[in-house]
């Protein structure tokens, strides 16, 4: 029970990964499916970066001179997570891209609607 | 027409401010934090900004979509190079550039130019989007 | 390298391809295909003479897909049969489908079925057979719906069913049998021998699946209800095919599996005969007693056709030096018997367009030579002593004795008297029915059709009295097997 | 300077693709793309060469000798694959030269070619990468221009299967980018080989952290590779797309995410581990359930792409079988029939492609009779059928043949009864086609067709695809000698 009192970072990060995934299975509306794609995403990175944070360390931003190496909290995860992030941008940009374009055709946008009128003969 | 004076007015004094800062923020990316992305966002604000207040056309008459289409493939094969140089060149002992001295702008090796490389293409990047979502010609 | 087995593998497939793609004038093609079935005949036959038993690697692809063509005994008499029976087919076929238009993709598909029944012939191991045989599906599946009609297709569609739920079945016992044995071929004796008493299981369950898969080609009775729906495809190809290629075929892939692959002592050992035997009796009994109901004169030969088969499989699951010799002799016998039946039905439809029983009331009159050779031909099938049926039946019952069982005597008798049941009122209809008054001309089929009706029931008579040729040459492949 | 050809590759398809964007003529642009595919296959020929003679090349961008680089491992597999994807690659736009104007509009037709060549070039980024982020980020760059290329015809239905295959995809990608976080809090590597060493000695501490790594790669490669249950965006995607797109997507983009298993499943946690865990049954399951319910469906479908989609979630679940027997000859086999299965399945698209654009209309029952007007063809996808169905010497029939050997080697006989159960269900929806269009004469009779002949050289393509399926038939044995993860 102590591990999940100790990182609680990484307790927090599953707890919204499991909100994210939820609203982005459950949720009709398109759009509620892109919020809750985009608080996934942030759960992961938070996830990602907890793990790199050492206690009492500072950021690794050399201000005037190198401390040395152990003074600084292990760089990587965030340096992957810029990416990550752009990935995260790219992805929601192009959902809400296609979110409008389904509203020009279908008039509303709720999945479940939408693909009940497979139906009616599209072009 | 005279309601949005003010606009016009801060806006002449704010938006090459903005536009300074990122432009600063792009190419000190490799010693402070930011860099590429961030700066480029940045850039990419001021031109919405300018759409915003100015208008449409003005933004177009400066920044044409095929100005900044060809912006943004430009600078992405000048991107591809130097990275695909930068990967090669420890195979075949290519020349580096130099690391120079720590803490000075010209310092480290490719990272200046492929930043404002990516500088760029954030920010035309942005504006498109931003102008593709206003126009409604998705 | 003795390239000329492929020979008369690739010849009727090279020219039927030829004959197909160029759509030869109608003389140009007789012409042609009678010449290839003619050379084919003749390249078997020096194949008979130079190149038994020996080998011609066709494609090494891995240690199991090694497809290879090995003329042994036993594979030569079968080819022998094909490649003799299909000239007379050819002729007949000529006239019989007569100068419809779209015909040459029918003869194109009628040569390359030659070619493959060869393949099978001469197939080394049972992957090459296994090959062949889904070859021989495809390539008879556009002659029997040939008409086009919608009861063709679903004909078609049920033999195409049948025989690739067989093909599987056959795959699954493939990959069982090499994932013990590690090796395909045709060995006499076959390539079992002792592993079998680690699982024995393993290899009834190999023998089973064989056995049934083949069996659907051979029409054993669970598997038999495509041959008679099969019937609605032009004569030749259901004479040809379902006399002759497609059951036959089966019959011999039946008996290289069970005396070359896992040779009858081990199948003896798991006592999977037990099981079969009982599907053939069942196959005999079954074929002759619906063949006596059927008003369709092409129905009633095609049950008949499935208990003969019977009796031919009966040698494969009594292990009985003699029953073997009977079995492939009534396999030669039943082949030629049945073919002059069909074809002398086949004329009746063709120049009567009768093919009900109550319909050819007095025709022995109008058509007197073909009703003749027919009732000679139904004599031997019925296995009256001096005939070449008689023979081969001869051979089985005493096999059967000697295995100490009388069930298999029996079952031969009751199914030679319904043979008779079928046949015998065939002939009455024919030649006692309809007013005997009423003077008729004589209007039998023409000499392309009628030759070959005549030499073949011959051919039976002949081959009744002076057997012994043919037994020898059995005789000596059997002594190597028990 | 040859074992950096991986890394040329990828950057040559990107570099001609942002070439491509500045200009603005149609036939220069196609011209282009063909040219730097064409230079890229006989690169990776090259490749194949030198792998075949050294056994694995490793080679990690940036300074050899820091830790952190991003790091290739092309084995013998990865080159094979590889070289396949780009031949196929280069037939499908070889195909896409003459029948691409009729379905996308003009001004949309070099989008097609750019994105096109990005995808291959991040196919190419994930077979080749040994670094987990890496491939993510990959992965990420051809769902992206995937669903570009689905969208491009920009009608309601494409719109609609953009959608749900781009949120189907981005849960996936959630979910492996999330392994990837716990396999880092793990090992702290992201290089699969050195977590492979570490993961080795010290898996038992972390057992259920090592469950929930496995659940979620096979779940979120799963959604993206179409596994059975979670396939439902791929007919849709498939159907809709243009033909040379849904040739490439189902011929290569799912084909990809599986060999990324694979990767993660047997290179980074070794086959005793994987298989002391429950996730091989389950994967078994998923394929097996792949291979029936994958044929049943597409004997109901009506349309012929649709069809020809829902096949390929049966031939998928083949390959997750085979990596469900958790033994080397099963591996090696999933990813022969991956090579295999790739060749068939584009062959099979274009084909279809070929018969609408003849017939115009998409459904099943007007193929009735085509073969009288485009027999060649109508050959090609009989060859092809045949391949699926499984008549020897040709791959579909191999890889069935081994899997069931590998089936009786692990001791699940049964297991056989549902390969063999469902080559007989293939029979059952590619055979009506094939009958149909040859042989009946009322069916025959009156077809009207409205296109013209279609010239021979049209055709070279899909008979290079189709001779190539014979010749991996053929060269199968030594084929499969060389697979290994």
């Amino acid at each position: 029970m102590d591990i999940i009192l100790t990182n609680y970072f990484e307790t927090g990060a599953v707890i919204l990964f499991g909100v994210g995934f939820a609203t982005l299975m459950l949720h009709r509306n398109l759009i509620k499916k892109i919020i809750g794609m985009n608080i996934m995403d942030t759960a992961i990175f938070l996830f990602f970066i907890a793990k790199g944070y050492i206690k009492g360390k500072d950021a690794p931003i050399i201000i005037n001179s190198f401390k040395g190496v152990d003074s600084y909290i292990n760089p990587i995860p965030s340096a992957l997570m810029l990416t990550g992030i752009v990935v995260a941008v790219t992805t929601t940009a192009f959902a809400l891209a296609l979110t409008i374009k389904l509203y020009n055709h279908y008039q509303t946008v709720d999945l479940e609607v939408i693909l009940r009128m497979r139906g009616e003969n599209n072009d | 027409m005279n309601k949005d004076i003010i606009l016009k007015e801060v806006g002449k004094i704010i938006i090459p401010l903005v536009q300074l800062f990122g432009i600063y923020v792009i190419i000190n990316g490799h010693l402070s934090p930011g860099g590429g992305f961030s700066g480029g966002t940045v850039l990419g604000t001021s031109l919405i900004i300018m759409h915003l207040i100015y208008g449409e056309d003005l933004v177009r008459s400066i920044y044409s979509r095929k100005k900044l289409l060809v912006g943004i493939s430009s600078s992405l094969i000048f991107y591809t190079i130097i990275k695909g140089y930068s990967f090669l060149s420890y195979e075949l002992e290519l020349p580096h550039p130099p690391l120079g001295n720590f803490g000075s702008i010209l310092s480290a090796g490719f990272i200046l130019p492929l930043n404002i490389a990516v500088g760029i293409v954030v920010a035309c990047v942005f504006y498109i989007i931003f102008s593709i979502f206003i126009k409604d010609e998705v | 390298m003795n390239l000329e087995i492929l020979l008369p593998i690739l010849l009727p497939l090279i020219v039927g391809l030829a004959v197909g793609i160029l759509k030869p004038s109608y003389d140009k093609r007789n012409k042609i295909i009678i010449a290839t079935t003619v050379i084919n005949f003749f390249l078997v036959l020096y194949i008979l003479i130079f190149k038994t038993n020996k080998i011609l690697h066709l494609i090494k692809i891995n240690e199991f897909l090694d497809l290879y063509l090995y003329p042994d005994k036993t594979g030569i008499i079968f080819a022998i049969l094909v490649s003799s029976l299909w000239i007379f087919t050819t002729f007949y076929s000529i006239d019989y489908m007569g100068r419809k238009n779209n015909l040459s993709k029918f003869f194109m598909f009628f040569l390359i079925t030659e070619g493959i029944t060869l393949g099978i012939a001469f197939s080394g191991n049972l992957i090459t057979l296994y090959l062949f045989y889904e070859l021989l599906t495809l390539s008879t599946f556009p002659l029997v719906i040939e008409k086009g009609s919608e009861l063709a297709l679903n004909a078609g569609k049920k033999y195409l069913i049948y025989s690739f739920c067989g093909a599987t079945m056959v795959l699954f016992g493939v990959i069982l049998l090499f994932s013990q044995t590690q090796n395909l071929s045709f060995i006499p004796g076959g390539i079992v021998g002792s592993l079998v008493y680690g699982n024995k299981d393993i290899f009834l369950m190999v023998y089973l699946l064989l056995f049934l898969g083949f069996g659907v080609k051979a029409a054993l009775v669970p598997f038999h209800s495509w041959l008679p729906s099969a019937m609605v495809a032009p004569t030749p190809v259901s004479s040809l095919l379902h006399a002759v290629a497609v059951v036959k075929s089966g019959i011999f892939a039946l008996g290289r599996m069970t005396y070359y692959v896992l040779g009858w002592k081990v199948i003896e050992f798991t006592e999977g005969n037990k099981y079969t035997l009982v599907l053939v009796l069942l196959t005999i009994l079954m074929g002759s007693f619906l063949a006596m109901h059927q008003e369709n004169l092409k129905r009633r030969l095609a049950y008949s056709t499935i208990s003969q088969l019977g009796y031919i499989m009966l040698a494969l699951v009594v292990f009985d030096s003699s029953s073997y010799v009977g079995g492939m002799l009534h396999m030669l016998f039943h082949a030629t018997i049945k073919i002059t039946l069909f074809f002398c039905v086949g004329a009746i439809m063709h120049y009567e367009n009768k093919t009900e029983l109550h319909e050819i009331a007095g025709i022995g009159k109008k058509m007197p030579k073909t009703m003749i050779s027919f009732t000679v031909a139904s004599i031997c099938l019925i296995g009256i002593p001096p005939t070449n049926g008689f023979v081969s039946k001869w051979f089985l019952a005493i096999g059967g004795l000697e295995q100490g069982s009388y069930l298999v005597p029996i079952i031969l008798l009751l199914s030679a008297f319904f043979t008779a049941g079928y046949l015998i009122p065939v002939i009455s209809t024919a030649f006692f029915k309809g007013n005997p008054a009423q003077e008729v001309e004589i209007s039998e089929p023409n000499n392309f059709m009628l030759v070959p009706i005549i030499l073949l029931a011959s051919i039976n008579v002949i081959l009744g009295f002076f057997p012994n040729a043919i037994i020898d040459t059995i005789q000596l492949a059997a002594d190597k097997l028990f | 300077m040859i074992n950096y050809i991986p890394i040329i590759n990828i950057l040559i398809l990107i570099l001609f693709s942002f070439v491509m964007m500045l200009i603005k003529k149609n036939n220069i642009v196609k011209f282009i793309s063909l040219a730097s595919n064409v230079f890229i296959f006989l690169l990776s020929i090259l490749l194949v060469k030198k792998v075949l003679i050294e056994e694995v090349i490793t080679l990690s961008i940036g300074n050899p000798s820091n830790l952190l680089g991003i790091e290739f491992y092309v084995g013998k597999s990865e080159a094979l694959v590889g070289l396949v994807f780009t031949f196929v690659m280069v037939m499908i736009l070889w195909y896409s030269k003459f029948n691409l104007e009729k379905e996308v509009e003009e001004n949309r037709l070099s989008f097609f070619y750019i994105l096109i060549n990005i995808l291959l070039a991040s196919l190419l980024g994930v077979i080749y990468t040994n670094d987990l982020f890496n491939s993510y980020v990959f992965i990420e760059v051809s769902t992206l221009s995937a669903c570009g290329i689905i969208i491009l015809k920009d009608k309601k239905e494409n719109i609609k299967a953009t959608v749900k295959y781009l949120i189907m995809s981005t849960i996936g990608s959630g979910l492996v980018l999330m392994a990837i976080a716990y396999i880092y809090s793990i090992t702290g590597h992201l290089n699969i080989s050195n977590i492979h060493e570490i993961i080795i000695n010290n898996y038992q501490f972390h057992r259920n952290a090592v469950l929930i790594i496995l659940g979620l790669f096979t779940v979120g490669l799963g959604i993206k590779s179409a596994v059975f249950p979670l396939h439902s965006w791929l007919p849709d995607a498939h159907s809709s797309a243009p033909t040379p797109a849904s040739a490439a997507l189902s011929a290569l983009v799912i084909k990809v995410y599986v060999f990324m298993l694979m990767k993660v499943l047997f290179r980074m946690f070794s086959y005793e581990i994987v298989n002391s865990f429950i996730i091989m049954d389950i994967i078994l399951l998923l394929g097996s359930m792949g291979m029936i319910f994958g044929s049943i469906m597409a004997i109901m479908q009506k349309e012929l792409k649709r069809m020809v989609a829902y096949s390929s979630v049966a031939q998928m679940g083949y390959i997750v079988f085979g990596i469900g027997l958790g033994t080397i000859s099963g591996t090696a086999i999933a990813i022969y029939h991956i090579i295999g299965h790739a060749v068939t399945k584009s062959s099979l698209f274009l084909i279809s492609g070929l018969f609408i654009k003849k017939t115009g209309s998409k459904k099943i029952e007007d193929l009735k009779g085509i073969g009288r007007e485009m027999p060649f063809t109508l050959g090609l996808f009989t060859l092809g059928a045949f391949s699926m169905v499984g008549i020897p010497i040709l791959p579909g029939f191999i890889s069935k043949w081994y899997l069931s050997l590998t089936c009786i080697e692990v001791g699940r006989v049964p297991l056989i009864l549902i390969i063999l159960a469902s080559s007989l269900l293939n029979l059952l929806y590619y055979f009506p086609i094939v009958i149909n269009g040859y042989f009946g004469n009322e069916n025959l009779e009156g077809k009207i067709y409205k296109s013209k002949k279609i010239p021979f050289v049209r055709l070279l393509p899909i008979f290079l695809l189709v001779l190539s399926m014979i010749v991996i038939g053929g060269m199968s044995y030594n084929l499969i000698g060389l697979f290994s993860i």
